[in-house]
């Protein structure tokens, strides 16, 4: 699912600060799952922006914002508002954006990562969406968004105690992957030297497209 | 009706004969897997041999052992005890000491703390001090072992006793992990060695969080299960109705499914329905706290009233503690998923919600949690003009204004002031959304919750102070004045404590 | 800036300063670790040009690195533009090997932002664009000016480079471009390359936008001229994003007998129509794969002898 | 009938009424609630377990129940057996009364007599020195930041005042006083962290899970495993003498608390005892003779021996339950 958090909240009243109607989208998928934008965010952020009393709110909580059509059911609100503040991940703003022309669209959350859920209230980041899984060789541990330095052949000399160089909280990715191969009992994949690999399926190649032929029946 | 009986105690066959007896239908599960085909919310009881040193449980196995020891040999007994244990083992400890005792060994028992439960407790004390028991009280041990030999120190102050021992028996109580096993599987809470933690377990003995889980300890009932069976059998009968009045309901249409609230539920009363790719509440779990309803990031949880078919005849001021009254309102059912709780507002699929516009309300807006701060509110705040807001339930709970200088020894608050108080379930019910909107209304809004760890939800009341917490910062960040959000723990006697919050809060003080 | 220590000023940009029309040529670094290649460009163009620019992986072809092949470019008598790409280096590498170029004698710098790796040879290599042309140009001016980093550290000895840019007059909407520019310049840019120019028209349009924003007055503008061998040559540049070559210059190529001398003969109207514009200050001539003709043409254009410095 | 209306008493009440049984409290006091309707929540911070919230809406439950009757500042005379029924006599504001029951409970609770320890320093002669009833109203009329008029620079508490002592009769432990003394010096030193807290005790209870007094050690107060010799008075102030491992010493205390115990009221037991066909143990508790299913006379909360205020609860439940089973069941007597 894709993380986020809200922005300091400060910094979405100064961005709002010239509008007089806003329309808050929150959004009712991912960023809900991980507490930032779903319907309670919105109305949270609604009633303290409120307090000034000089901005009118509404919320709307479209399913997601990343497909159209439920967008479309907001067209009216969006019209009657001076800006929209989506509480969508950056895709969801940005989709919201395409569609409300001539209306300003304010991101409400920085959007983190793409992550799991550990505990109430706690997420971590596991994928980077790099494009070119390679997590069979690595135990399911992803070197790529779990190594502070993205490294494909072990750890850097930094690792000490299971613990990354970068932050004692964040665990050494490569103690992971050498802890899950272990438990495999595939320590044999260590050796393998993991070539360097090509970044073009990663945002390195530019903005990525993905269709599945077999459903698109006409060629754009 | 049907009842599980969990656990492989020895006891058991005579426990379910006792059920059968009651006209209950004990089914027993011997493993937590076992657990796994059975619906949720059917009565469990668990049943829980401690797990402690055969020599003071065992017939005949303090006998055994002194025949093996020598006349001047000493026995040792560590009898180092939490309050929550059950005395019945403290009993065996006396019996099995003064045994011992009886036949010319030297026994002696070290205590960290003295314990008294019962007069029972005090004869066994008396009998074995005649027959020449030594009790040395003490507040550190240091125990050393020589071929067999353990040598006790035993240091209380600046005084210490060594004793030179072959027989030491360790009294105290060791985990089990079959009893983590089932904890685990009944989505119960537990503390540090598999101990199960109780629904504060002094307000129910032998409940636990959740509603139709009971732990009855057997060391504790030494084989007299008939001494327990009426109040069990009652509170097993009573789980055929819902603990509310009103139960939290998920809109399964806008459920985002993110396990939130099963993860926050204090009574484990929430579970998936992959059928409607939603999660449910378990009516006869559920005890109505509001934390769910606070907290589900869709705003996807709503009370409703149980329905009345389900209270059945329960009459007023039931043991639950909540005043019956005016429920209403179809019970949603399982094949009418659409049909919605009565009370929840009945929106259309575009799902959009209105800022509630702002209206003129008091100077002081406090949340009570019904608890606590609900019971000593009238009390605390006579000489103010108070007005309650809303009323769960249904019932009328009047705290009629009371003239300034009233009988009370406390300062009265300044007369004419405004002071709203909406009850809630518990601290956990309130969220900043709440809050945010009260200060709309309101000049300062305080919330008044249970204090730390005697929270009846667990932790209702610190999730409220963390929501205080984080609104009042960012309502700092936004420039405005935080002093008129506070908070305060309070309890069912601290009137004054109330009252000082509350004129505090008036006056835009704050409360540590 | 420390006290007392006087920074020397390139040849090219004193220059500019002095009000002569500099001419510029390339260097492209070998595809390998060939010292001689250089040595032998540089030879080619000693007294011929000002200053050669040296790229930086042009294309993304891997290839020796600029500030390396710079140096022997200086070696051999003609002054080196170092050109810094964001595309390989993050801000700690490009900041440290532009301090090892300054104390190496490089004292100019043409900052881009570096063509996408897609273009060369290693597609799967990662990018960094860690900063952008713009914060990079802000980042090294803050630091000559400030004598600080942009992280906030103190330098000890602060570079002086003549920082210089490209802009593209042909690219849409031309408004964009415009204000990109006038954001290169603010954050520091002194000179700017452009893309080269077959399409004076539009060019002198362009030209007249810059004096309007007055930006001419604020940094040096060359204009670039690409020499084209053959009919071939010409059409696939036209086919490059963002250039603009008529389809008579095209045409001119491919109906002449020499399509050599007809690519000399193109590019020396486009230099004598460029340098009559005001506020072109000179032009910078590209020659690819055909290095040997920048001589001639910079003869042939009258630009010879090149003035001497005091 | 219900005779007692606190805590033990109001508890069977409600869950009487809870099962649809209606009942009649006969309170010697003005209301309803006893001595626990006196007491004050013990936490800090956190909770202190003293169990005073599971009480909640008692009070306010009975008093508005329908199915309650209450009688207040009245008094039980006699009971006499009217064929399955008990007959009682009962002494009222109002003048005598007779009214007949199924059942009767007996909760009346303990006492502060005047002849138990403590009783001798009246707050009005010394207003440093509280008893245990004094203490909870301390307890529970503290306001936010304060507790005494003044800050305390050193407090003592003297545990098992007058228990565990043949001579003044009680020759048990009353299982409450470690408890809520030592929950109160842990309410002190939150208040006044630079007071010296000094607790005198024989044996300590364990109140809490684990090493208890490691746990109020590292609180800051001072236990000393002693019997103070002799309280005398400077100027209103206690001094307290004491014998410990270096020897005979006297200090001088701001406040003293004397944790007086729970007593039985001996007299009023023996009369009870009399009419209900109960017996008055040698502690001067009462308890059954015959099992309370076959004589429709039921015991709860402290009338029968020393209990915290959960086990007050738990028993009055027990006794209900018990009454409620036999009462759906019909009694043989």
């Amino acid at each position: 699912m894709i993380v986020a958090s809200q922005k300091p909240v400060e910094e979405i009243r100064e961005t709002l600060k010239d509008y007089k109607k806003v329309l808050i989208a929150a959004c009712g998928t991912c960023v809900t799952v991980c507490l930032a934008g779903g319907e309670k965010e919105a109305k949270e952020l609604a009633a303290l922006l409120s307090l000034s009393g000089e901005q009118e709110f509404k919320v709307v909580t479209p399913e997601r914002q990343c497909d159209a059509e439920f967008l479309a059911e907001f067209d009216k609100d969006v019209r009657q508002a001076d800006a929209v503040l989506s509480m969508a991940c950056g895709a969801g703003v940005q989709f919201m954006a395409e569609r409300c022309a001539g209306k300003p669209v304010i991101p409400a959350l920085n959007t983190s990562f793409l992550g799991v859920n550990r505990d109430v209230g706690y997420w971590t980041e596991m994928c980077q969406g790099c494009g070119n899984c390679i997590l069979e060789k690595t135990g399911g541990v992803c070197p790529v968004a779990r190594c502070s330095k993205s490294h494909f052949n072990g750890p850097c000399g930094g690792s000490s105690n299971g613990k990354c160089e970068v932050d004692p909280s964040i665990d050494c990715g490569w103690q992971l992957i050498y802890d899950r191969l272990k438990s495999l009992n595939q320590l044999h994949r260590l050796y393998e030297i993991i070539p360097p690999r090509d970044w073009s399926t990663s945002r390195d190649g530019g903005p990525r497209k993905l269709r599945r032929t077999d459903v698109v029946t006409e060629e754009v | 009706m049907k009842v599980i009986v969990v656990g492989k105690s020895k006891y058991r066959d005579a426990f379910q004969s006792a059920l059968r007896d009651a006209e209950l239908e004990p089914v027993a599960v011997e493993t937590a897997a076992g657990l796994k085909n059975l619906p949720e919310e059917l009565p469990v009881v668990l049943l829980y041999d401690a797990n402690l040193s055969p020599l003071i449980m065992e017939e005949g196995a303090a006998e055994k052992a002194v025949s093996v020891l020598k006349p001047q040999d000493a026995v040792v007994f560590l009898m180092d005890r939490d309050e929550d244990a059950n005395p019945h083992i403290e009993y065996r400890v006396l019996e099995t000491a003064s045994r011992l005792a009886s036949a010319k060994r030297r026994v002696t028992v070290l205590l960290r703390s003295c314990r008294a439960p019962d007069e029972r407790f005090d004869d066994l004390y008396r009998i074995a001090r005649q027959k020449g028991v030594t009790f040395i009280r003490y507040e550190s041990l240091d125990i050393t072992e020589n071929e067999g030999i353990y040598t006790v120190v035993a240091r209380d102050g600046k005084l210490s006793v060594s004793i030179d021992t072959p027989l030491l028996v360790d009294c105290g109580e060791k985990p089990s992990w079959e009893l983590q096993e089932f904890s685990d599987a009944l989505r119960l809470r537990t503390y540090d060695g598999g101990r199960i933690s109780g629904n504060r377990w002094f307000l129910n003995q032998g409940a636990t969080f959740k509603r139709n889980v009971r732990l009855v300890d057997t060391a504790a009932l030494s084989g007299d299960i008939q001494r327990i069976m009426p109040a069990l059998v009652k509170d097993i009968l009573a789980l055929e109705k819902p603990a509310q009045e009103k139960t939290a309901f998920v809109d399964a249409e806008k459920c985002a499914f993110c396990y939130t609230c099963f993860r926050v539920c204090p009574h484990s009363a929430l579970g998936p329905d992959h059928g409607a790719a939603a999660m449910k509440v378990n009516d006869l779990l559920c005890e109505a706290c509001g934390i769910c309803v606070a907290i589900c990031p869709a705003s996807a949880i709503e009370f409703k009233a149980a329905s009345p078919a389900a209270l059945g005849d329960k009459p007023a001021d039931a043991a639950s503690g909540e005043p019956a009254g005016a429920a209403s309102g179809d019970k949603p059912t399982d094949d009418t998923l659409g049909n919605k709780p009565a009370g929840a507002a009945a929106e259309d699929r575009r799902r959009t919600a209105e800022v509630p516009k702002e209206t003129a309300g008091g100077k002081l807006k406090i949340f009570c949690c019904e608890n606590s701060a609900f019971i000593i509110a009238k009390e605390a705040l006579a000489g103010t003009d108070v007005k309650v807001e809303s009323v769960p339930c249904g019932k009328d709970i009047e705290i009629e204004p009371v003239p300034c200088g009233g009988d009370t020894d406390i300062e009265p608050a300044p007369c004419g002031v405004n002071i709203d108080i909406e009850p809630v379930p518990c601290g956990g019910a309130v969220n900043a959304a709440m809050m945010a909107n009260a200060l709309r209304s309101h000049d300062r809004v305080m919330v008044a919750v249970c204090c730390e760890d005697a929270c009846r939800h667990r932790d209702g009341n610190k999730r409220c102070i963390k929501q205080v917490e984080r609104l009042k910062s960012r309502l700092d960040s936004l420039g405005y004045d935080s002093g008129r959000l506070s908070y305060v723990r309070t309890g069912v006697t601290m009137v004054e404590i109330f009252k000082e919050a509350a004129l505090k809060a008036l006056a835009g003080g704050e409360m540590k | 800036m420390e006290e007392g220590k006087v920074i020397q000023k390139s040849r090219l940009q004193r220059l500019f300063e002095a009000g002569e029309f500099v001419v510029t040529g390339e260097v492209g670094p070998p595809m390998g670790a060939d010292a001689d290649h250089v040595y032998h460009a540089a030879e080619a163009l000693n007294g011929v040009i000002d200053a050669a620019n040296v790229t930086d992986n042009q294309t993304s072809i891997l290839r020796m690195s600029s500030i390396a092949a710079s140096l022997l470019v200086q070696q051999k008598g003609v002054e080196a533009v170092v050109q810094m790409t964001c595309r390989d280096r993050n801000r700690i590498a490009i900041q440290s090997d532009l301090l090892g170029a300054w104390a190496l004698g490089l004292r100019n710098l043409l900052i881009l932002s570096g063509d996408h790796q897609a273009f060369g040879n290693d597609r799967g290599a990662k990018n960094v664009y860690d900063v952008d042309s713009i914060q990079l140009i802000k980042m090294l001016t803050d630091l000559q000016n400030e004598g600080v980093f942009h992280n906030g550290k103190k330098a000890k000895g602060v570079p002086g480079f003549f920082i210089g840019t490209t802009s593209n007059p042909f690219a849409d909407p031309a408004e964009l471009q415009l204000i990109r520019l006038k954001k290169k310049i603010t954050a520091g840019a002194r000179f700017v390359q452009t893309q080269s120019i077959y399409n004076v028209e539009k060019f002198e349009a362009w030209m007249e936008k810059v004096r309007e924003w007055g930006l001419h007055k604020e940094a040096y503008f060359q204009a670039g001229v690409l020499v084209n061998k053959s009919v071939r040559s010409i059409e696939m540049t036209q086919k490059v994003p963002g250039m603009d070559i008529p389809d008579h210059l095209v045409e001119r190529m491919r109906k002449a007998e020499d399509p050599k001398e007809e690519g000399i003969r193109i590019a020396l109207e486009i230099i004598q129509r460029v340098r009559k514009i005001e506020g072109v200050s000179g032009v910078h001539i590209m020659a690819v794969g055909w290095e040997e003709i920048v001589p001639v043409i910079v003869e042939r254009a009258g630009f010879l002898p090149r003035p001497a410095l005091d | 009938m219900i005779i007692g209306g606190g805590l033990a008493g109001c508890t069977v009440a409600k869950e009487l009424s809870a099962a649809g049984i209606e009942s009649c409290i006969v309170e010697t006091g003005a209301s309803i609630g006893g001595k626990v309707r006196g007491y004050g929540c013990k936490s800090d911070t956190k909770c202190n377990n003293c169990g005073l919230c599971a009480v909640g809406t008692l009070w306010r439950d009975v008093e508005g129940d329908m199915r309650v009757k209450k009688l207040c500042n009245a008094r039980v005379i006699d009971i006499s057996d009217a064929g399955g029924v008990f007959c009682v006599l009962i002494q009222s504001d109002g003048g005598k009364i007779e009214e007949r029951f199924t059942d009767i409970v007996v909760a009346t609770g303990f006492e502060y007599p005047a002849e138990t320890a403590g009783a001798g320093y009246d707050a009005s002669e010394f207003p440093r020195v509280f008893t245990g009833h004094a203490l909870e109203k301390l307890m529970k009329d503290r306001g936010a930041d304060s507790i005494f008029p003044e800050a305390p620079k050193s407090v003592a508490f003297l545990m098992c005042y007058g228990s565990r002592n043949l001579k003044e009769r009680a020759p048990y432990c009353s299982r409450v006083c470690c408890a809520y003394s030592t929950r109160a010096a842990k309410v002190i030193k939150h208040y006044y962290p630079d007071a010296e807290v000094i607790a005198f005790y024989m044996d300590l209870q364990a109140v809490n899970p684990g090493n208890y007094a490691a746990e109020l050690e590292g609180r800051g107060i001072r236990l000393e495993r002693c019997r103070p010799a002799d309280i005398s008075f400077d100027g209103g102030r206690p001094v307290i003498a004491y014998e410990d491992a270096e020897g005979r010493k006297t200090k001088s205390f701001d406040y003293l608390f004397l944790n007086t115990g729970i007593h039985p009221d001996i007299p009023g037991n023996t009369a009870l005892a009399d009419i209900t066909g109960l017996r008055v143990r040698s502690d001067g508790f009462l308890a059954y003779v015959k099992p309370p299913e076959k004589t429709g006379v039921y015991l709860a909360g402290c009338a029968a021996s020393p209990m915290t205020i959960v086990e007050t609860m738990a028993s009055a439940r027990n006794a209900a339950v018990a009454l409620i089973n036999n009462a759906a069941g019909g009694r043989v007597r």
